[in-house]
């Protein structure tokens, strides 16, 4: 449902397993909801030249990516007949293999949430003021590129 | 007019610093990125985003006297 | 990675937040990994007419819905670049507001998931032989039929 | 041949058990449907599937003597 109340997106360090726990029980007493669809996204090891990266350092204009966050909640609210829509984002350093981004997004049937879910993660990619700074193991780094 | 530009991600590295207070002639968008790259080759050779008051502003987008986001391109997710 | 090995998709109850949770963690050494995407089915109280669903009771031909889940687990494998593909199914009652029905899918990027889970999703519900009953709230039932 | 008609779901309740032993004389899915069909109205009056040794069978697939699953519509998920 609409919320005009602009939340915070963001958690330091890697978005642990157990908040995704959480956020599904959360759900229990909304027995409208039939489907959810959660994705999440993890640091890969990616090789550049020889180098490995071990790690992302996220920064992002904070204030501005919330409500940026807010207005693609509520475009998508207006789009899609979704029940229930949350947004997380890392900031700080998160290491190779844990969860940087956690979109979760609930609905009466499976169609809606397999429409929205693709919409609203690459409004998130193309419009939010986040940056990521890959670290290598040797400690140099590169700034990331969105593909 | 007295602008504070906010940089981000690597611009900050590039320039060396998080802000800076600079005067300008220009009151829109468009014209502050012509001014800024007339002023500095690492305008001219980085891909930016300016903001303010947490909008994108591009084109005849009017200045406001005060703080401006300059962004990297966005790299979240 | 394909796997000759049939696996077991049923687990007795709903499916508890805490094994998504631990199948997530469990994905955290897989490095090549940057995409997860997880569908979740929960089980809704329907209104048919002046009645409300209160549970689903789930029953199946185990040994088959497990050999056609392989199937299509190698179809997608053969089908999309996905890294990790698991799923699970209740079996038994399962309350309004509990998760019936896990699948997870993993790769290097997101364009992979969100192709490939929808195809999934629609493969099981179409060939795998699990049938659900629902029982209203005075203990008289129906049988789910699937849209 | 003989075969061990095993129901599923709402077939169970329909047919008030979950399997019976029968004799048949066709030798494919569909002359099975068929036979099936011409034996009892609640076949003709359902929708159900057919399969062996884990394997939907129709039309010309060729029946051996043993279990035959006998199916409603599915609706896991």
């Amino acid at each position: 449902m609409k919320n005009k109340k602009i939340k915070n997106i963001f958690i330091e360090g890697g978005i642990p397993p157990e908040k995704i726990a959480q956020s599904i029980s959360n759900h229990k007493s909304k027995t409208g909801i039939g489907a959810h669809d959660i994705f999440l996204g993890q640091v890969r090891a990616d090789k550049i030249g020889n180098k490995m990266v071990g790690a992302i350092e996220f920064s992002a204009q904070e204030e501005m990516a919330n409500e940026v966050c807010h207005e693609i909640r509520e475009a998508v609210f207006d789009k899609f007949p979704v029940n229930c829509l949350h947004i997380y984002h890392s900031l700080g350093k998160v290491v190779v293999g844990e969860i940087c981004f956690f979109v979760f997004v609930s609905s009466g049937h499976r169609d809606e949430v397999f429409e929205s879910m693709p919409f609203l993660v690459n409004e998130i990619k193309a419009k939010v003021p986040i940056f990521g700074k890959e670290i290598f193991e040797d400690e140099t780094h590169q700034w990331k590129i969105n593909k | 007019m007295d602008l504070k530009l906010r940089y981000h991600g690597r611009l900050i590295e590039l320039f060396g610093k998080p802000e800076e207070i600079i005067s300008v002639r220009s009151e829109t968008a468009d014209s502050l990125r012509k001014e800024l790259e007339a002023m500095d080759v690492r305008f001219r050779e980085s891909v930016f985003l300016l903001a303010q008051h947490h909008k994108i502003i591009t084109r005849d987008d009017t200045l406001t006297a005060g703080d401006v986001d300059v962004f990297p391109p966005f790299s979240g997710g």
